[in-house]
């Protein structure tokens, strides 16, 4: 639980985001060292480029994975800075929707929860939440859901409910939210979190939010069967790289953030790790990303530093 | 400021176009509004375009359905009440369905079902559970309304299953190009049967900026995000009303019920306001400029402004 | 279908109602050989008092069973003007409930229909038709139910979906409309309708709209079981007198208005109906509740000549 | 006019005599609201009436849900998301729910599972069926969460039961003295709870005529047919926020996290806060003037004004 000590605030756990308060790293709290070696390696390999933290290049390549959406279901967090930045970069024209009833939302500030009052003014619309849950998400038409997880296994299944027995838990998680049903019916689901070997296990706790289940196959049957809108999880993007899934359903890693190495990757994640043939390296971001990030999201770097 | 969205695709088209675009033989289509907001203009130019073998939804089918359905356009109608509102009945529909010989479907339920059709096609249910039609003869009509067992005591109660209407037609005070539609007044079941339909067509009265729309987020029915065409069109409800702008015509339902007394008096009709009209705007010459007067409201009632207040 | 042909505008069948088309003797269509003929005796009877039409006597008489009710579903038509006439005389904190979405109407004018705009301008809330059916009438809140029938037996049950057989109908009538769920759920239904042998009938040819079904006892079995919310049928007003539900469950008459004989009851009825030990006579209208009905009401005389 | 209603009783009553009289030991409480309109008036004044045994039920238990039970009003928890939205987790009631021995009950859903019993509770369903839970441990976890079989087709789907809470409380912008009550801004589902509530309270920022209500009726959420007593406080969901009035307190969510680490602390602001203030006007003469400023909207967001037309 020593994460959630010092959290700044607004970083972590609104409904639905479910970043759970006890995640073992949880969002802006990248270890001093770390952040410092991160950039210098980045700077070097590039160049002209500038300095930036792991979050930075966190957030960037999530951001960027946003290309072409329109529909963003948004949690507050790290999702949030991601959305903000893809709509002022690769996405356009994204709507943002927020489980607490706002379609379309323009946020003249960085909203403190999911239910800011600054994402209602000026929005397009706003929603009770039946309406919301059953109109736009379980209808279909919200095209990616961000998701944060306490826990997750190599199929993308999640955990933001319990650590330990869920009548005697160790730690007792924010719970559900909207997690688990946004995880059935947006038609993607976009998954951030920092990788350690208590976030990325071999075997969950407790399955809030289905993934690809024991594997794609099985779960695409059960999807087309049960009238899921969603197609399950088609990227992890973490503090070390990209992940997308492969034909069996298992996370692979696809791209090695600029400073990672493969070996720092294993150490942190509690299964042994698909790589991709031709492992990418992420771009760095662009100084017109880091510029966005630091002069308009976040000037504060409550989630980037 | 943050999120602020890039222009979107502007939508707007005529009514001859996003019929013909949108509406195909053999669809189902639902132009909803409970006696407020009935876009006939639309249901005229699908008269005017000849579809045929439509499938006709609608909980309160009035005189645009009578009138598609004298037209030949329908081959069945899905449907909770049959009547002109406030006049009597819909004889065009009757002749059609009295007799030994009924040569139009009807699919049955009552208000209530209807609304429950709508809800379940909106948000993705395989049915709706409702506590009607207990004792009556309406599930024998209509296999459709199936009894339905709760997983909680032994209770049983009624579930319709869910409606997905190939094309809903929704008429509204005012939309973005986009699509962002408000509404004030009757709101009936214009959003769920929106969310219901594969396609959208929403016709409005008026035009407005994205500013307008965003400044009143509550007062949004229908998201630009599920509507495929936007028609400019105004008066397009006429003769039943939009709240605000212009009050039903109710000389012309009265008239109405001597116009479709007889087939022939009802061709004569449609020949000259549906077939011998371009569209909406030579409909409105051909009533004359008197009809405006006589619908206007008789005066204004403001709703006065509350303030959502800026968080920067 | 004669009684359809000069049905005057606005007197008939809005959504709800139920009132059909096909009914043998509409709204306001009272012979005027009966209308003038009633008057007269009434005055005779009561000496000073003005003359009035039985649909007066017929609107008045239903404005009172109102006394003491707070929520109130409203059809156009006869219904209406009983509704508002209550209001203003026995029951003036009555809530007004249309279908079409509105609670707590205040009409500035008479409605056209169910869904005039005059029933929005000045509402206390205006709902979607889900919310109306679903919180409102399904929820239990509405005390009072109004309908009108083509067909009613003996234990008030209604039909107002066609004459004959279903698929192939004599006359085909407006159907349900929300009369079958307001028969489920208000928690007494007031029916207003004219007799005759063609409408009140030992055998109804479909069932709408359940009254007592087959007798009291079951039924109220049944509304317990299912759930609902509703007690039945509590009243049925028609133009020669008022009925209540005796403990069996069977139309009982209580009272006979001025001017009507029980031999003229009987002729227009299809079963042996029962007569209460102490038959009234409805007591004729008043000086005020005909200006109101004359004067604020119905000046044109649409529904009330 | 026709149908002028004469006026109705006032329902307007204080804080210390609403809770007295609807809030019993042992009754199950939804003080409800989705980030916005969270009535901690409420909720402290249960805390200094001492109720025992309460069932406490929310979509998302935050802060007030977490002072209250570390008061002890609390024997169970029925909700959908527990946290301090935004900054972290909610330290009280880990205390009693982790570990060995957890003392307070819990009963999980997943938000659309909440939403889906309340309304249900709304609509006097047996249950609301939804597309949710497959293939997760939560039907598990709670077995309140049933599997239910369409009467089409093969499909099974998940329900959930009814809820209907003893007392709602709600907070909103602005009621008449009988209730009838609007919100703007974020409605989550404070209509759901109240419709599905045998008592409810209204707790509002500002008293209003009648006129002000029916110059809007779209705006109105709850009628005052439902509402049992009307509460005026200002400030009354504070440190949350009321849209267009005032901001959430984001320092004060932010202290909390530091507040509620142990016990001792947190009982010391209670003892301060919520015991030593007599009511709502004491809590903000307490937090001083400059909260007021702190948590002003930094501008205001007119929403304009529509007409809904005259027609007499």
């Amino acid at each position: 639980m020593s994460g959630e000590r010092g959290t700044p605030p607004g970083s972590a756990t609104p409904p639905g985001s479910a970043t759970p308060p006890g995640s073992a790293t949880p969002p802006g709290s990248a270890t001093s060292a770390e952040s410092a070696a991160t950039p210098g390696t980045a700077a070097a390999a590039a160049g002209s480029e500038p300095a930036f933290s792991r979050s930075e290049m966190m957030i960037v390549a999530a951001a960027r994975e946003l290309a072409g959406q329109r529909v963003c279901f948004v949690g507050v967090g790290l999702p949030n800075i991601c959305v903000n930045l893809a709509q002022r970069t690769v996405a356009p024209d994204l709507r943002m929707v927020y489980e607490s009833g706002v379609f379309g939302a323009r946020p003249e500030r960085l909203p403190l929860s999911i239910g800011d009052p600054t994402i209602v003014t000026g929005a397009t619309a706003i929603t009770s939440m039946l309406e919301l849950f059953g109109y736009y998400l379980q209808r279909g038409l919200v095209d990616v859901g961000f998701l944060g997880a306490a826990q997750i296994d190599r199929f993308g299944n999640i955990n933001t409910t319990v650590i330990g027995d869920y009548d005697h838990p160790k730690t007792r998680l924010p719970g559900s939210g909207g997690a688990c049903e946004i995880a059935i019916h947006a038609r993607q689901v976009f998954v951030i979190m920092r990788q350690s070997p208590r976030s990325f296990v071999e075997r969950i706790d407790f399955r809030t939010s289905p993934g690809n289940l024991g594997g794609a196959e099985a779960a695409e049957a059960i999807r087309r069967a049960g009238g899921w809108m969603g197609n399950g999880p088609s990227v992890v993007i973490t503090d070390l790289g990209i992940y997308h899934f492969d034909e069996t359903g298992e996370m692979r890693l696809d791209s090695l953030h600029p400073g990672a190495t493969l070996d720092r990757v294993r150490a942190s994640m509690g299964w042994q790790v698909r790589v991709a043939d031709a492992l990418a390296t992420t771009p760095a971001p662009t100084i017109e990303e880091l510029r966005l990030i630091r002069e308009e999201l976040d000037p504060e770097g409550a989630y980037s530093r | 400021m943050i999120g602020a969205v890039s222009s979107t695709t502007s939508k707007v088209t005529t009514m001859r176009e996003a019929i013909a675009t949108l509406v195909r033989d053999g669809d189902s289509v639902a132009i909803e509004g409970f006696t407020h907001l009935i876009c006939f203009a639309a249901g005229h130019e699908i008269i005017r375009q000849g579809r045929r073998d439509l499938t006709l939804i609608r909980m309160t089918p009035d005189l645009v359905y009578d009138q598609m359905i004298a037209a030949g356009v329908a081959r069945k109608l899905v449907f909770s009440w049959l009547g002109n509102p406030g006049v009597g009945g819909l004889h065009a529909i009757r002749r059609v369905t009295e007799g030994e010989a009924p040569t139009l479907e009807l699919e049955e339920y009552s208000h209530f079902g209807m609304v429950g059709r709508y809800t379940a096609g909106a948000m993705h249910l395989p049915f709706f559970p409702l506590r009607s039609y207990f004792e009556t003869d309406l599930p024998v009509a209509n296999p459709l309304i199936q009894p339905i067992r709760s997983p909680y005591g032994d209770e049983t109660v009624y579930a319709v299953p869910p409606l997905h209407p190939d094309v809903a037609i929704i008429h509204a005070q005012r939309a973005t190009a986009d699509g962002d539609t408000q509404i004030w007044g009757l709101v009936g079941c214009q959003k769920e049967v929106a969310f219901a339909a594969d396609r959208v067509i929403v016709v409005v009265e008026e035009l407005v900026e994205d500013v307008v729309v965003r400044a009143d987020p509550g007062r949004t029915v229908i998201p630009g995000l599920i509507v495929d065409a936007v028609v400019v069109e105004p008066y397009g409800a006429h003769p039943s009303y939009t709240q605000g702008h212009y009050d039903r015509d109710n000389r012309f339902y009265v008239e109405w019920d001597a116009i479709s007394r007889d087939a022939a008096s009802l061709d004569a009709w449609l020949a000259e306001y549906v077939h011998g009209v371009a569209d909406r705007a030579e409909y409105m010459a051909r009533l004359g400029d008197e009809v405006r007067t006589r619908i206007a409201p008789s005066g204004s009632a403001p709703s006065g402004s509350v303030d959502y207040g800026r968080y920067a």
